[in-house]
């Protein structure tokens, strides 16, 4: 079929925007920025166009592109998005333009900018990639531009931040990487061919114990990035001292690179392996929910309470994905479009705060309503979103998944949902805090937003208002896929034990049954 | 064994006449032990500053070198002498190559004043080896190229 | 009957571990460079002793490029050495005609 | 030794225990002594012991040329160096030791001889199977076995021994300049000095 | 009696080593019969020259070797197969960028611009020598080739009395392993009665070897002397030193030429000639590697001085090297040689980079002389970044597939714990290089130390060589499949 290659366009655009911002950087930094707001805004309108030819109501892979590529290690260069990837490349090319818009990290721009391109297009290629190697490199790939992004444009412990970072996903991958060549020769042994192809190792047979070993491994490395509860150290730290634009794309887009990975390989490759570690995992999302709520009503920093009321939410969409109902798995998309729309506007409008008050600390800032009224009203609907106000893009998913996880796991839910009502609580309190009461001197001469901040924010605030009215638009792209999604794990034959020539594992979770 | 039997005594001899000719040191010496004085080396008097600057030119070492290479030249020749006519015109051509390289290594080291003996250059110009100025000069310019000349 | 190989072979051991030693614990480059021929003689006692009672040459043909190598090696180790003494000699010779004026 | 003497003639008992002494005898003083001449003079008794057990095990001709080239070549370069630099004097060119102390290094020597000998032991010396490169003679003959071997099955590694050579001629030539370029009234000086 | 086998030559076999060997001679006799001393640009023309020769005639032996199969020559004392062909590919490559980085230094540092190179080239046929060796006696020798000029030129910066006590120090503990090499060929001759290596394995094979005892401490000896010569932790001690200390684009020559040789001689040792002990060398191996691993990536992060830097990022490497090692398929090895190639490609050019940093006196490498270079010189700066991440093992460098077909092999041979390893050490040693690379971005406080290279920044030799290197690590870091079913058929025609 000759379809025009989007996805192939939407790699080359930010890659190779990244590589001409930097080379133009050098003389114009003026120029630069300009650039990329092209390139990116480029990007956004192809990610649309590829939105508008995308065939709803259709669950297999569409785009589907694939090239051979070190056929000696088997890797090959397949591309194809369906409803669950769909949205997060769209969100990816919709927040990055934005961040270039709403942030500033003074005059020598040039790195920053390169680095947010090359990170853009780092993961739309993870989202797109069928290929496990692929997608590995794309993971690896979106460590660099972070590292930069934090250590050389972050806030004053920038340096601890970034290497905490990375050297917790780095490790995270390590795993990951070692899982998926154990997995490929699990399927050279079976099959003769070396490959790396979701497809193709969808259909490799593992012993239970072997199974719930790799999953494990991948959880590890997609854990770290999401982050899971007690693989989470890094993120409040990095959140905080990285760059407003930093912590936007970091828990916007990156953070849903772990979520989407659980989703999309551990849900795909290992079904029974996930039923398996269901309770296991379910456990940790629901104390990462509510550990969340409970320590972000303790901060007094409103970029780490970001991060830990994020955490909840990451929390909430592992949860979905483990549901295991068409209901949760819908939810936790769903979720994690509007949570990256959501945080996004978050630090976005915290990053002006400080940029006009000059601090993050709640006990310092006071009564902002009266002098920004704009600015205020703008946090009230986006706090709003977040505790999940029907109406509201949040209230969707998070509506969904606890459905679809009572439905199957009922318990959970309702820890959960106590969650939900903490999270409410600290938003509501954080709020009025900040917001009401009496403000001091200086907040007084606080200027409220102008109009090209207005403009900024407008898209996300619209979206959050659309896809809280009018979610079917979504669900209708997002269930087909994930209906594929279950009918594949429900399908899967039961676990055969096999035992490899070489390596022989033992299930963790008593898997050996 | 016994094919190495005079080469027993000849050590023996040998050995006997190192030790006499020790003893008979000892004997014939003069008692006193020399002083510090005694052993300085002689500048007409004046208590030496610093030592001097080689005990031999480092062209001896060169010498040395060409000597170690010939001897393992030769080393390797005498066992080709015993076998080279059943080794007949290849191995000749072997050593001939082999020969050929220590040939240009020994070319290197003459190019290099291996063998240039004769008196040396300066001191035929009459000039003293170290004054005031050229130690001045030199210091001068190592300060300015080598920082610190410690 | 003549001497056991082992004997040979302990003896070997005996030289190659003093060279090895010394090379480790003195500190006159000098007598370093000699443990090293030690160790290196000792190779080749072991060498000779296993051709004998091996009743083949190779070893003993070993033995002849092992002392190529040693004098190149002393060529090019006491190079070094000279080098360094005699930067050292002229720093000291430096410092003194400073003094000396 | 009793036994030894009903297995060992007396002749090569004795030829190897002279041998052994004026080696280890030699070794000992090496690690001991503090004067590098000296140091030099025990290598040359080492490596004279090692001449004469070679005789023991017929090679003559490799003692001849042990005594020739390291006797009489290399020895003495280490003592022309020495006297050329001065350092008879004691522990002038003292480099710090490459590795620590003592105590650790004679435990590791140790351990590492031992482990050796107890290998040894374990096989019982056995060695692998005869003549595999070619026959060898005793005492005279061995030249000829020699002299085939390096042209015939080691042809490689000594046509390769030039290149050794090559590099030891260069490198000698390479180290003995003077030192910084930059000095040159120094270099007037070297000139005037050789 | 007067009928002497006499052992037949194939020089074509023999061409790469020649080609280096006798263009060293040569230039030695042209330098002592030029009247006046040799320009340093005819120099360095000549000896690239002679390392597009000793390419030609390698990649010339590859293809007879994939038509004709293995063989070996001159009285099987040199193994003519895909292995050693692959390997003298690798070094002729090594010849040629060294000789052009070294271009400016030796006039900036009035170094004897032939002398250099005759060390230079006949130290890489000593590697390549090494590589191809059949015999043991064959091996040791090109060790000493290898290992001797390196000595004499890690003394060559006569402007730093560092330099010479890094040749010192190298040339101790290199005679040192040297003899212990030696020991322990002597027990492996006295074990299996022949130094030749196909005899040996065939005597293992056969099982008319001695009792294990003689012959696993000749195994043991030899494997100490290897792992000193490839500084594998804990033999790695000197590596640092010597590093810092010698003349820069000899670091590079160094890490480069010696790493490939030693690890082509213990590939071919342990693989070709002992497999049949492979269950007594691969604890060993194994355990060193790990600890090579860890220790290299662990000490780098710590170092403040570049050369240092790099010194324990070649060991971090030389982990690597030998987990293919223990993966003993011909996956591994191919694996090594991709690695040992792309390696040295970029270790080269990172040096050539720090030559062009270094100062007057090239005695002080501290990372402060990097600091901002990109600022100053994006070109530079960014080909420094990209050769670190490619170190540092980034997608889309080789570096990365490096790696991968490393862990790749050793996951294949089943062995998870050191797979995980070997990532996590990577993972440490990325962060001390992407340190390195935001240090070339910094902004504030650009060094102030008296940076005096600017007129060294306009190399064109070097520069034209970094050039070069980088966009090999680019390229074949997307399209690597060449590259590595070029190491695949040279491990398919492996000389038994």
């Amino acid at each position: 079929m000759h379809t025009f290659p989007y996805l192939v366009v939407l790699l080359c655009i930010p890659l190779f925007g990244a590589g001409l911002v930097g080379l133009v950087g050098l003389r114009a930094p003026q120029a630069a920025r300009v650039l990329a707001l092209a390139a990116t805004a480029l990007e956004l309108v192809f990610a649309v166009a590829l939105l508008v030819a995308f065939k709803t109501h259709v669950g297999t892979f569409q785009f589907e592109s694939t090239h051979t590529w070190m056929a000696p290690l088997g890797i090959s260069f397949s591309l194809g998005v369906d409803g669950i990837s769909l949205f997060l490349v769209l969100l990816t090319a919709l927040i990055v333009p934005i961040v270039i818009l709403g942030t500033s990290v003074g005059e020598k721009a040039t790195g920053y900018l390169a680095w947010l391109l090359l990170l853009q297009g780092a993961s739309v290629a993870s989202f797109v990639s069928l290929d496990l190697m692929l997608f590995f490199f794309a993971f690896e790939l979106t460590l660099v531009p972070s590292y930069f992004l934090i250590v050389k444009y972050g806030h004053e412990r920038r340096a601890y931040a970034a290497t905490k970072f990375f050297v917790m996903t780095f490790l995270g991958s390590a795993f990951l990487l070692v899982g998926i060549l154990v997995l490929a020769f699990q399927h050279q042994n079976q099959t003769g061919v070396l490959t790396f192809s979701l497809a193709a190792l969808q259909h490799t047979t593992l012993s239970s114990g072997l199974a719930v070993w790799l999953s494990l491994a991948f959880l590890v490395a997609f854990g770290v990035k999401a982050p899971i509860f007690p693989l989470h150290t890094w993120s409040p730290t990095t959140y905080r001292e990285a760059p407003e634009g930093g912590s936007m794309v970091l828990s916007a887009i990156l953070a849903k690179l772990g979520t989407y990975g659980i989703l999309r390989f551990n849900l795909t490759l290992f079904p029974h392996a996930s039923k398996t570690l269901a309770p296991l995992v379910l456990t940790l999302a629901a104390i990462g929910v509510l550990y969340g709520a409970i320590t972000a009503s303790g901060q007094h920093d409103m970029k780490r309470l970001i991060a830990y009321s994020s955490l909840a939410q990451v929390g909430f969409i592992i949860l979905g994905t483990f549901s295991f109902s068409p209901q949760g798995l819908t939810g936790a998309v769903t979720m994690m479009v509007n949570h990256g729309i959501i945080t996004a506007a978050f630090f976005m409008l915290i990053g002006w705060i400080a940029q006009r008050r000059g601090s993050f600390d709640t006990a310092v800032l006071k009564g902002l309503q009266g002098p920004v009224p704009v600015l205020a009203g703008v946090f009230t609907v986006t706090m709003l979103a977040s505790i999940g106000l029907p109406g509201l893009n949040g209230f969707v998913g998070e509506f969904l998944v606890l459905i679809g996880t009572f439905t199957t796991h009922r318990w959970w839910a309702v820890v959960a949902t106590t969650g939900v009502v903490v999270a409410a609580m600290y938003l509501l309190w954080n709020y009025q805090q900040v917001f009401h009461g009496k403000a001091d001197a200086e907040t007084e001469t606080m200027h409220d937003l102008t109009t090209k901040e207005r403009l900024t924010i407008a898209p996300l605030l619209a979206l959050i208002v659309l896809l809280g009215v009018y979610p079917k638009f979504m669900l209708d792209r997002i269930e087909p896929s994930v209906h594929r999604e279950l009918a594949g794990i429900t399908a899967a034959a039961p676990a055969t034990a096999i035992q490899t020539h070489h390596v022989t594992f033992t299930s963790p979770v008593g898997g050996a049954r | 064994m016994n094919a190495y039997l005079p080469v027993f005594i000849l050590m023996i001899v040998g050995i006997l006449f190192a030790g006499l000719s020790f003893v008979a040191s000892g004997l014939l010496a003069p008692r006193k032990k020399p002083t510090a004085a005694k052993l300085a080396p002689y500048e007409c008097g004046i208590v030496p500053e610093r030592e001097p600057p080689q005990r031999f030119p480092v062209r001896f070492y060169l010498v040395a070198m060409i000597f170690i290479v010939f001897d393992i030249e030769i080393v390797f020749m005498y066992p080709f002498a015993v076998v080279f006519r059943q080794l007949a015109l290849f191995g000749f051509l072997e050593v001939a190559a082999f020969s050929v390289v220590l040939f240009a290594a020994l070319l290197y080291l003459v190019s290099n004043g291996a063998l240039s003996w004769g008196p040396a250059v300066i001191l035929t110009r009459g000039m003293p080896s170290r004054t005031s100025e050229s130690t001045i000069t030199r210091i001068s310019a190592t300060k300015s190229t080598d920082g610190q000349a410690a | 009957m003549s001497i056991p190989l082992s004997w040979f072979i302990i003896l070997a051991t005996l030289l190659f571990g003093i060279g090895a030693f010394g090379v480790l614990v003195r500190r006159n480059v000098l007598v370093m460079f000699m443990c090293v021929e030690l160790m290196l003689n000792a190779a080749n006692l072991a060498l000779v002793a296993f051709a004998r009672s091996l009743n083949d040459v190779g070893g003993e043909t070993t033995v002849f490029f092992v002392l190529v190598v040693a004098a190149a090696e002393v060529v090019v180790g006491l190079g070094i050495v000279v080098a360094i003494f005699r930067r050292r000699h002229s720093a000291v010779a430096d410092e003194l005609s400073e003094m000396g004026g | 030794m009793t036994s030894l003497l009903a297995t060992v003639a007396i002749p090569d008992l004795l030829v190897f225990l002279l041998g052994a002494l004026l080696c280890l005898v030699g070794a000992v003083s090496i690690l001991t002594v503090k004067n590098p001449v000296h140091a030099a003079l025990s290598l040359v008794m080492t490596l004279f012991g090692i001449a004469v057990l070679f005789i023991e095990l017929q090679a003559d001709f490799l003692a001849a040329v042990q005594i020739i080239v390291y006797a009489g070549a290399i020895v003495v370069l280490f003592l022309f160096v020495i006297m050329f630099l001065g350092v008879d004097r004691e522990e002038d060119l003292a480099v710090e030791p490459i590795v620590g102390q003592r105590p650790l290094a004679a435990v590791l020597i140790t351990a590492l001889m031992a482990s050796i000998v107890a290998l040894g032991l374990v096989g019982h010396f056995e060695v692998g199977p005869a003549t595999q490169t070619g026959m060898l003679h005793g005492g005279a003959g061995n030249v000829a076995d020699l002299g085939r071997s390096v042209f015939t099955t080691y042809l490689f590694a000594f046509e390769a021994t030039a290149g050794l050579l090559i590099i030891a001629v260069v490198g000698a030539v390479v180290l003995a300049r003077r030192n910084n370029p930059d000095d040159h009234v120094a270099e007037s000086q070297v000139e005037e000095l050789a | 009696m007067n009928h002497l086998a006499l052992p037949t030559v194939s020089y074509a076999a023999l061409a790469p080593i020649l080609f280096l060997l006798l263009g060293g001679v040569a230039l030695m006799v042209l330098s002592a019969l030029s009247r006046r001393p040799l320009a340093a640009g005819t120099v360095t023309g000549y000896s690239v020259l002679i390392g597009f020769g000793a390419l030609i005639s390698a990649l010339a032996e590859y293809g007879h070797v994939n038509g004709a199969g293995p063989s070996s020559t001159v009285a099987s004392a040199i193994a003519v197969d895909g292995f050693s062909a692959a390997i003298a590919v690798t070094v002729s490559v090594v010849v040629i960028l060294a000789s052009l980085l070294s271009h400016g230094y030796l006039r900036r540092m009035q170094i004897d611009a032939p002398a250099y190179h005759v060390l230079a080239l006949t130290s890489a046929s000593g590697a390549i020598i090494m590589a191809a060796a059949n015999d043991l006696v064959v091996l040791f020798l090109g060790l000493e080739i290898l290992s001797i000029a390196l000595y004499v030129l890690a003394a060559l910066n006569r402007r730093s009395a560092k330099s010479e006590e890094a040749a010192l120090k190298y040339f101790i503990l290199g005679g040192f392993s040297s003899a212990i090499f030696l020991f322990g060929i002597a027990f492996t001759y006295g074990a299996t009665g022949s130094t030749n290596l196909q005899v040996i394995t065939r005597t293992l094979g056969e099982g008319v070897a001695a009792k294990p005892g003689l012959l696993l401490a000749g195994l043991g000896l030899l494997l100490v002397g290897f792992f000193f010569k490839v500084a594998a932790v804990p033999f790695h001690l000197w590596t640092p030193d010597v590093y810092e200390g010698a003349p820069t684009p000899v670091t590079g020559f160094m890490a480069a030429a010696a790493k490939v040789g030693g690890f082509a001689a213990l590939l071919r040792v342990l693989l070709t000639a002992m497999p049949q002990l492979s269950t007594n060398w691969t604890p060993v191996v194994y355990s060193v590697a790990v600890a090579t691993l860890i220790g290299g990536a662990v000490l780098m992060v710590v170092q403040r001085d570049a050369k240092r830097m790099l010194a324990y990022s070649s060991i971090n490497h030389a982990g690597f090297l030998l987990v293919g090692i223990v993966a003993a398929t011909s996956a591994g090895i191919s694996a090594d040689l991709f690695y040992l190639f792309t390696y040295s490609v970029t270790a080269l050019a990172t040096f050539g980079i720090v030559t062009m940093l270094a100062g007057p006196r090239d005695d002080d490498a501290g990372i402060d002389r990097l600091s901002g270079l990109a600022r100053r010189h994006p070109a530079i700066g960014a080909a420094m970044a990209i050769l670190l991440l490619a170190q540092a093992g980034v997608p889309f460098t080789t570096g990365f597939i490096a790696k991968f077909s490393v862990i790749e092999a050793v996951v294949g041979h089943g062995s998870i714990p050191l797979a995980i390893i070997a990532m996590a050490s990577a993972a440490v040693a990325v962060f001390a290089y992407l340190r390195l690379v935001a240090t070339l971005y910094r902004t504030e406080d650009i060094a102030t130390v008296d940076l005096g290279y600017d007129d060294s920044l306009t190399d064109g030799p070097a520069a034209f060589a970094i050039g070069l290197s980088v966009v090999v690590t680019i390229f074949f870091g997307i399209f690597p499949a060449a590259l590595l079913d070029f190491g695949r058929t040279a491990v398919a025609h492996l000389l038994p």
